[in-house]
C-alpha cells in the first residue's frame, strides 16, 4: 500500500488528532495539562509509548495474529488482538515509568497515577488498533503513533497553557474545576475542526 | 469644613480616601475603548445594512439586543450588580458576532449565538478579561457546526438581485464558488484557472472592494472595514502588528501558491479582499483579551492566523478559515505569552 | 485445539519476554526508596499546611523517618495518629499540647470606627500598606479575610468585617499567625477559653475615641482573676497563657470581673455576639433599603 | 571604567514609560518660594531615613535650640536629628507617620524666638576639605535623599570599595506632575545647587558631574548652565517622559548604562543624589546648617492659593494648607509626595519629613476610584512599564497569591513608579499589588 507520508503526519497531528477530533486519551488530557511542565513531561511519555506501542503492535499483528505457523499449524489469532496489545503496551508503560523513576523523580511524582494508566489509555490502545484495522505496514504504523502521540502531546500543551491562565481567573464557583476544563476542551476541538477535510 | 480666625477655610479630613499610588490616572477607561471600537464598526454594519436590505439592520440589533440581555440574565441569576454592563464589551461581541452571520439569519440563530457568545465564551470564564478565547467567534463557530445550513444561506446584495442573469438557486459567495472546485475532482487544472479568472477580474475586485458581494453581514465591504481598521490604529487602540502581519501571510502564502500552482487558488489579491479576512484581522484578531501582549508575541500571533486561515482556504473543506484560525490561535496565546515574555531593564543572564 | 495451543504459546512468550525486559530494566534503573516515608506519610494527614515547618507533609515524613523531628512536630494530627506514626517507626512519639488560634481584637464594623474610605485591593496585606488601612483603630483587626483565605483547615470566618476564629475547627498550625499584618493572631492552648479581646497599647480614652469595645485598662479583671492569670504591660492587660499554678481564667473570672467594655469574654460568647451584631447590621441595612 | 573614556551617545529617554497628559505644573512653577513663617507647634518624627531609626537623646521637658541634637544616628546606614526651631519638648509620643501608621515623634512647642544653637558645626571650604570630612559632614547635618527615598546621603557617598564611581549623576528631572519644588531650587538657588554637586563630586573623587534636567524646565536649564561651567558640571535636558527621574532610567538616559536587574547605581559607577539633596549638602559644608527646613510644593486644584514654600521639618500639613490659603471645597485625597508615587494620608496632622518633596490634596472630581475587575490584557501597562514587567498578568498572579510564580516574573524589579496604574482603563491596582508582593516575597526570604 501506497502512504502518502505528509497527509499522514498531518492527518495525525492536527485533523485527526487523538483528543481533540477523535475524543480518545481524555483522562491524562483532563488529569495532566493543570500545569505546562508536566503536560510537557506527559506529552513526551506518550509519545515515546505510543510509538514504540504502535511499531511492536504493527509487528505483532503482522507477524503473530494474522499469520503465525508453529511446528507448520497455522491459526488465525485474530481474536488474541487486544489482549496481546494490551500485554505489550503495559510492559512498556512499566519500563517507562521505571526510567522516569530513576531520572527524573518530579516528573515521576508529578504525574502520579497518570502515568500507569497509559497502559489503559485509550489513545495508545486506538493508535495500534487503527493501524491493525486498516492493515498499515509497519513503518507506517510506527509514524503514526509517533505522530498520534505528537497531536496528543499538542493537544496537552495547549490545553495546560490555557489551564494556567484559566487559573488565574475568576471561574464562577459552579464551573470550576474540570467544568470549565471541558467547556474549554470542547471549544479547543471546534478550532480543530477547521482543519477538517486537509487530508 | 472649618473656618479660623483668618477667615481661612481648612479642610475637615473626615473623608479622605486611602488608596495606593498612582493618584491620577489617564484619561482611559474599558468603556470608552469599547465604544470606540463599536464606533469604527459602524461603518461596516452600514455598508452590509446598505447591500442586504433592512433583514440585515434586524440580524444586526437582534443579535446585539441577545448578546446584552445573555450578560443581563446572567447577573441576574448570579445576583450580582448589573453595573458591568456599562462596560460595552456585550454590545461589541454582539455586534462583531452579527458581522460575522449571514444576513437572512433566522431569529432565533441571532438569539442563540448572542447567548452563546456571552454565556459559553465568556461569563463562564469569569466575565471580561477572563475568556481564553473571542466570545463572537465561539458562537459563530459553534453556530456554523451545529446548523451549517443557517450559516450558510447566503443572499446576493440589492444590486446583484436587480440583475437579469441572476439566477438564486446556486447563488454563492466568492470564497464559496472557488472552494467548490476543492470538491470536484477534475485532474484538468485548466477548468479551475479559468472559473479563478472569472473571479478575479478588475470587475469582480471593484465588487468586493465596495461590498457589492455576497458574505456575511459584515464582511462585504473593504472600504468600510478599512476605514474602521485604520481608525483604530491610529488611535492605538489596538495593536498594528495584528491585522498587518495577518493580512500579508496571507497575501504572501496565497500569492505564493497561486504563483506555483495557478490551479489550486485564485490570486492572492482574491484571498485579501473576499471573505472575513479584514473583518477578522482588523476587528476579531486584535481583541485585546485573546491576543498576545507583548509586540513579537503579536507578530507569531497573526502570523499564524494568516496561514491556517490560507490552509484551510487553500485544502480545508470549509471554505473560509479566518474564524478557525483565529480561534485556533486564541488557544496559542497563553504559550506565545511566556514564549515572548519581555526582559526586564538591565537583564543580565543568569551565569549557569 | 490447536489454535488454544498456540495462542497460549505466543501470549507465554511474549509475556515471558516482556517480562524479562521490565526486571532487567527495574534492575538497572533501580531507585533506593525507605518505604518507611510513605508508611508515613500514608498516616499523616495530607494537608501540606506547613505548621509544621516543612514544606508540605512528604517533606515531614522524610524529616521524621530522618529522626531531624518527632512526630508530634505536627500540629494538625490528634494523639492517637502521632501514637501511630510513633509506633510504626518504632520511636518516641513526644508529648504534645493542641493549641488552637485567637483573634485578640473584637471590634467588628458596627464598634470600631471606619475613619477613612478606603480604595483599592481587598486584602487586609496590600491595605495596610496604604495609610494603614481603613480603621480609625490602628491595632484592630482590616476585617479582610487575609488569615482567613490562608487557613488550610476554613477555621476563621469573617463576621461583620472581624475575623473570629472557630477553636473546634482551629488545628493551630499556625499559617494565620504568620499572615496577619496587625499580628492579632496568636495561638493559645486549646483549655484557654476567656480571652481579652484587644490588644492596642494605647491609653483608654484614645482606643475609647475609635471603638466601643475596647480594653480600657481598668485592670477589673486582674483583680478578679487568681495570682498571675493576667499579664500587664503598660496600659495593656491581657490573658496570661503560660499557665502557673493558678491555671488559666475561667468564666467565673468573666462574672466577677465585670468587664466594663465586654471585651474580656469567653470564644463562645464571643461567637454569640459578633452573630448578633451581623443579624442586626443586616436589619438595619435592610430598613435601610425601605 | 575611567573617567577618561568617552561616554557612549546619551539616549536623553528610556524605553517605556508614559507621558501624563495633565501634568498640574502650571499651579506652582512660576511661584516663588515663600519662606513659611514660625508656627507654635512642630511634631518631629524622629525615623526619618531608610535604615536604622536614630536614638533620641532628649526627653520630655528638655529646652532645646535650633539646630540642636534630637536623635543621634544609631549606626552607619542612619543618619542624627535636629530641632528645626528653639523651644520645649512637650512630649514624646506616637505621631500620624507618612504611611499612615503612629510612628513615634518628638512634639516641639516652639518659643518664638527661633535661637540658633551654640554648638552649630563650622563652615567648611570644600575645595581644600578632605573627602572622609565632607562625608562626616553630610553625616552630621542629618541629610537623607530628599526626593523621596530618604535614603542616607553619606551611605551613597561611600561606596564600597571594589565598586568603581566614576560618575556623579544630579536627579533635576522633577518627572512627578504638580511638583515644582526642585524647579524653583534650580531657578532660585543655582549655585547651592552646583556647589552641592561639586561637594559630592570631591568627597567621591569624581570629575564627572552630570544634572538632568526634563526640558519642560527651560529656564531652570538656562539658569543652571550660566554657571555651570565655575564648576565642571555638565546640564543635560532630557525628554519629558515619567519616570525620567527614576535612578536606573536617569542613569541610562544620561550615560546609556543600564543598571543590572536587582543592582544598585554604583553597579553602573554612578551616584545619583536629589538637586534638593545637592542644595542642603552646600548648606551643610559652607554654612554648617542641618536638615531641618526644605522647599516642599503645596499645590492641588481645591487650595485658594498653591505654591512652593521653605518649611522647616515637622511642620503638620494643616499648617501648610492654612499657608496656601486653605481650600475652596472639600479635598478628598491628601497625598504626601507627588500624584504617581506619593503615599495617600489619612489625617492633616500628619507632618512634612525629610522626603516631603509635595503636599498635594485633591477634589473628588479629580480622583478615579480602583477597581479590582479583570485584567483586559491590554498591554498598556507593559508599554508603560519602565523596567519592561508585565504588570497585568504580574497582577493577576498576585491576586491569586502565586508569589513565587510572580518572583520568577521578576516583580522584585518593580520600581512602583505607577506608570502601569496611570495607564490601566480597567483601573486595577497594579502598584498596590506588586508592593504586596515585595514584601510577601521579602517577608519569604528573610524565614
Amino acid at each position: 500500500m501506497e502512504t502518502n507520508y505528509l497527509e499522514l503526519t498531518i492527518g495525525a497531528v492536527l485533523v485527526y488528532n487523538f483528543v481533540l477530533s477523535r475524543f480518545l486519551g481524555i483522562c491524562p488530557f483532563l488529569g495532566v495539562s493543570k500545569r505546562l511542565d508536566t503536560a510537557l513531561g506527559m506529552g513526551g511519555a506518550v509519545v515515546f509509548v505510543m510509538t514504540i506501542a504502535s511499531c511492536a503492535t504493527a509487528l505483532i499483528y503482522r507477524y503473530v495474529t494474522t499469520s503465525v505457523k508453529i511446528f507448520g499449524y497455522a491459526a488465525d489469532l485474530g481474536f488474541l488482538q487486544i489482549t496481546l496489545f494490551i500485554l505489550v503496551i503495559a510492559a512498556l508503560v512499566q519500563i517507562v515509568e521505571v526510567i522516569l523513576q530513576k531520572f527524573s523523580p518530579p516528573l515521576y511524582k508529578a504525574l502520579g497515577i497518570y502515568l500507569p494508566l497509559i497502559t489503559t489509555n485509550c489513545a495508545v490502545m486506538g493508535a495500534a488498533t487503527i493501524n491493525a484495522g486498516i492493515d498499515r505496514g509497519v513503518w507506517p504504523a510506527t509514524l503514526f503513533g509517533m505522530f498520534s502521540g505528537v497531536g496528543f502531546a499538542l493537544a496537552l500543551l495547549i490545553f495546560s497553557g490555557l489551564r494556567e491562565r484559566l487559573e488565574l481567573s475568576q471561574i464562577p464557583r459552579p464551573f470550576q474545576g474540570m467544568a470549565i476544563a471541558l467547556i474549554t476542551a470542547g471549544i479547543l476541538s471546534m478550532a480543530f475542526l477547521g482543519f477538517s477535510g486537509i487530508c | 469644613m472649618s473656618e479660623n480666625c483668618n477667615n481661612v477655610k481648612l479642610p475637615s479630613g473626615d473623608e479622605l480616601i486611602l488608596s495606593s499610588s498612582p493618584h491620577i490616572h489617564d484619561n482611559q477607561s474599558v468603556r470608552k475603548i469599547m465604544l470606540k471600537v463599536i464606533v469604527a464598526l459602524l461603518p461596516a454594519a452600514a455598508a452590509g445594512v446598505f447591500f442586504f436590505g433592512l433583514p440585515a439592520a434586524g440580524v444586526i440589533l437582534l443579535t446585539l439586543a441577545s448578546c446584552v440581555a445573555a450578560e443581563a440574565i446572567w447577573f441576574f441569576l448570579a445576583k450580582r450588580p448589573l453595573s458591568p454592563l456599562g462596560d460595552c464589551s456585550a454590545a461589541l461581541t454582539g455586534l462583531i458576532l452579527a458581522l460575522n452571520l449571514p444576513p437572512a439569519t433566522p431569529w432565533w440563530v441571532c438569539v442563540l449565538g448572542g447567548f452563546l457568545a456571552i454565556w459559553v465564551g465568556k461569563q463562564v470564564f469569569g466575565g471580561l478579561g477572563h475568556n481564553p478565547f473571542n466570545p463572537a467567534l465561539v458562537a459563530r463557530v459553534a453556530l456554523l457546526i451545529a446548523l451549517p445550513a443557517a450559516l450558510t444561506t447566503w443572499t446576493p446584495t440589492g444590486i446583484e438581485a436587480a440583475d437579469s442573469e441572476f439566477e438564486l438557486s446556486t447563488y454563492a459567495t466568492p470564497l464559496g464558488k472557488a472552494a467548490m472546485l476543492k470538491t470536484t475532482a477534475t485532474p484538468h487544472g485548466s477548468a479551475h484557472g479559468d472559473i479563478y479568472a472569472e473571479l478575479a477580474t478588475d470587475d469582480a475586485y471593484w465588487n468586493y472592494f465596495i461590498g457589492n458581494r455576497g458574505g456575511s453581514l459584515g464582511e462585504t465591504s473593504c472600504l468600510a472595514l478599512l476605514i474602521g481598521g485604520i481608525a483604530l490604529m491610529l488611535m492605538k487602540l489596538i495593536k498594528w502588528q495584528i491585522p498587518l502581519v495577518f493580512i500579508a501571510t496571507v497575501g504572501v502564502f496565497s500569492g505564493a501558491v497561486h504563483f506555483f500552482a495557478p490551479a489550486m487558488t485564485p490570486p492572492a489579491l482574491f484571498h485579501l479582499m473576499t471573505g472575513g479576512l479584514l473583518l477578522g484581522a482588523f476587528f476579531m484578531a486584535t481583541d485585546m483579551v485573546t491576543s498576545p501582549m507583548t509586540t513579537w508575541g503579536c507578530v507569531i500571533f497573526a502570523f499564524g492566523c494568516g496561514v491556517i486561515t490560507c490552509v484551510i482556504r487553500i485544502w480545508g473543506s470549509y471554505p473560509e478559515g479566518v474564524s478557525f484560525s483565529i480561534l485556533f490561535m486564541n488557544a496559542l496565546v497563553p504559550l506565545i505569552d511566556r514564549m515572548c515574555q519581555l526582559r526586564p531593564f538591565g537583564y543580565v543572564r543568569k551565569k549557569a | 485445539m490447536n489454535t488454544i495451543l498456540i495462542a497460549a504459546l505466543v501470549c507465554g512468550v511474549i509475556a515471558l519476554v516482556s517480562g524479562l525486559v521490565i526486571g532487567v530494566a527495574s534492575k538497572l534503573f533501580a531507585v533506593p526508596s525507605d518505604p518507611r516515608v510513605d508508611l508515613v506519610i500514608g498516616l499523616l494527614p495530607g494537608a501540606n499546611c506547613g505548621g509544621c515547618g516543612k514544606a508540605g507533609c512528604a517533606d515531614f515524613a522524610k524529616s521524621v523517618v530522618a529522626g531531624e523531628n518527632p512526630p508530634n512536630k505536627c500540629p494538625v494530627s490528634s494523639a492517637e495518629q502521632i501514637s501511630a506514626i510513633a509506633h510504626a517507626l518504632g520511636i518516641e512519639a513526644g508529648s504534645s499540647f493542641k493549641q488552637v488560634a485567637v483573634v485578640l481584637c473584637g471590634g467588628d464594623l458596627n464598634q470600631a470606627r471606619q475613619h477613612t474610605l478606603y480604595n483599592g485591593v481587598y486584602d487586609c496585606v496590600s491595605a495596610a500598606m496604604v495609610a494603614g488601612g481603613p480603621k480609625s483603630c490602628s491595632y484592630g483587626c482590616f476585617g479582610m479575610g487575609s488569615c482567613a483565605r490562608s487557613c488550610p483547615f476554613g477555621a476563621i470566618e469573617i463576621i461583620n468585617n472581624l475575623a473570629v476564629v472557630h477553636p473546634e475547627v482551629c488545628v493551630g498550625c499556625g499559617t494565620c499567625v504568620a499572615t496577619c499584618p496587625r499580628h492579632l493572631i496568636k495561638l493559645v492552648p486549646a483549655e484557654a477559653k476567656v480571652h481579652i479581646f484587644c490588644s492596642s497599647p494605647l491609653k483608654g480614652p484614645e482606643k475609647k475615641k475609635v471603638c466601643s469595645v475596647p480594653c480600657l485598662g481598668c485592670r477589673k479583671c486582674v483583680k478578679a482573676g487568681a495570682e498571675g492569670q493576667f499579664t500587664v504591660e503598660g496600659v495593656k492587660v491581657s490573658v496570661n497563657y503560660d499557665t502557673g499554678e493558678n491555671g488559666l481564667p475561667g468564666e467565673d473570672v468573666v462574672a466577677a470581673a465585670g468587664c466594663p467594655t465586654g471585651c474580656l469574654m469567653t470564644v463562645a460568647k464571643h461567637l454569640e455576639t459578633e452573630y448578633a451584631e451581623l443579624a442586626e447590621a443586616k436589619k438595619e441595612t435592610e430598613n435601610g433599603r425601605k | 571604567m575611567a573617567a577618561n573614556k568617552p561616554i557612549p551617545p546619551k539616549p536623553l529617554s528610556f524605553p517605556g514609560g508614559i507621558h501624563p497628559a495633565k501634568d498640574g505644573k502650571s499651579l506652582t512653577e512660576k511661584k516663588a518660594v515663600v519662606a513659611a513663617p514660625l508656627f507654635d507647634r512642630y511634631v518631629v518624627q524622629i525615623s526619618q531615613n531608610v535604615g536604622a531609626p536614630p536614638k533620641l537623646v532628649v526627653k520630655v521637658g528638655d529646652a532645646v535650640k535650633k539646630g540642636d541634637l534630637l536623635a543621634e544616628a544609631s549606626g552607619f546606614v542612619s543618619v542624627p536629628l535636629h530641632a528645626p526651631t528653639s523651644g520645649v519638648i512637650s512630649a514624646v509620643g506616637d505621631a500620624p507617620g507618612p504611611m499612615g501608621t503612629l510612628v513615634p515623634a518628638v512634639y516641639l512647642d516652639a518659643d518664638g524666638r527661633d535661637e540658633w544653637t551654640a554648638n552649630r558645626m563650622a563652615p567648611l571650604d570644600w575645595r581644600t576639605a578632605e573627602p572622609a570630612e565632607l562625608k562626616n559632614r553630610v553625616r552630621d547635618a542629618g541629610i537623607v535623599g530628599m526626593g523621596g527615598a530618604a535614603f542616607p546621603t553619606h551611605v551613597k557617598l561611600s561606596p564600597p570599595p571594589d565598586k568603581k564611581i566614576d560618575t556623579v549623576i544630579l536627579n533635576g528631572a522633577e518627572c512627578e506632575p504638580y511638583l515644582t519644588a526642585d524647579h524653583r531650587l534650580m531657578l532660585e538657588q543655582p549655585e547651592k545647587v552646583l556647589v552641592g554637586a561639586a561637594v559630592m563630586a570631591r568627597a567621591l573623587g569624581v570629575e564627572n558631574i552630570f544634572i538632568g534636567v526634563e526640558k519642560n524646565k527651560p529656564d531652570a536649564i538656562d539658569k543652571l548652565n550660566e554657571l555651570a561651567g565655575k564648576y565642571g558640571v555638565k546640564v543635560v535636558g532630557l525628554k519629558v517622559q515619567y519616570p525620567q527621574g527614576s535612578e536606573k532610567q536617569l542613569i541610562y538616559a544620561l550615560t546609556g548604562r543600564c543598571v543590572p536587574e536587582g543592582g544598585l547605581p554604583m553597579d553602573a559607577g554612578c551616584v545619583v543624589q536629589n538637586v534638593a539633596t545637592a542644595a542642603a549638602v552646600c548648606d551643610a559644608v559652607e554654612s554648617g546648617v542641618p536638615l531641618i527646613e526644605r522647599i516642599t510644593t503645596v499645590t492641588g486644584t481645591p487650595l485658594a492659593a498653591p505654591g512652593n514654600f521653605l518649611v522647616r521639618i515637622g511642620t503638620p500639613v494643616i499648617r501648610l494648607v492654612e499657608l496656601a490659603g486653605g481650600v475652596t471645597e472639600e479635598p478628598r485625597k491628601l497625598i504626601l509626595g507627588g500624584p504617581m508615587m506619593g503615599f495617600a494620608q489619612r489625617s492633616f496632622e500628619v507632618p512634612v519629613a525629610k522626603n516631603s518633596s509635595g503636599v498635594l490634596l485633591l477634589a473628588a472630581s479629580e480622583i478615579v476610584q480602583y477597581d479590582s475587575a479583570g485584567c483586559m490584557r491590554c498591554g498598556m501597562c507593559l508599554r508603560g512599564c519602565p523596567m519592561h514587567l508585565s504588570p497585568g498578568p504580574l497582577s493577576m498572579l498576585i491576586e491569586n497569591e502565586k508569589f513565587d510564580l510572580a518572583a520568577q516574573n521578576h516583580v522584585m524589579d518593580c520600581l512602583e513608579c505607577g506608570a502601569c496604574a496611570y495607564a490601566c482603563p480597567a483601573h486595577r491596582p497594579l502598584v498596590q499589588h506588586m508592593r504586596r508582593a515585595k514584601a510577601e516575597i521579602r517577608k519569604r526570604a528573610k524565614k
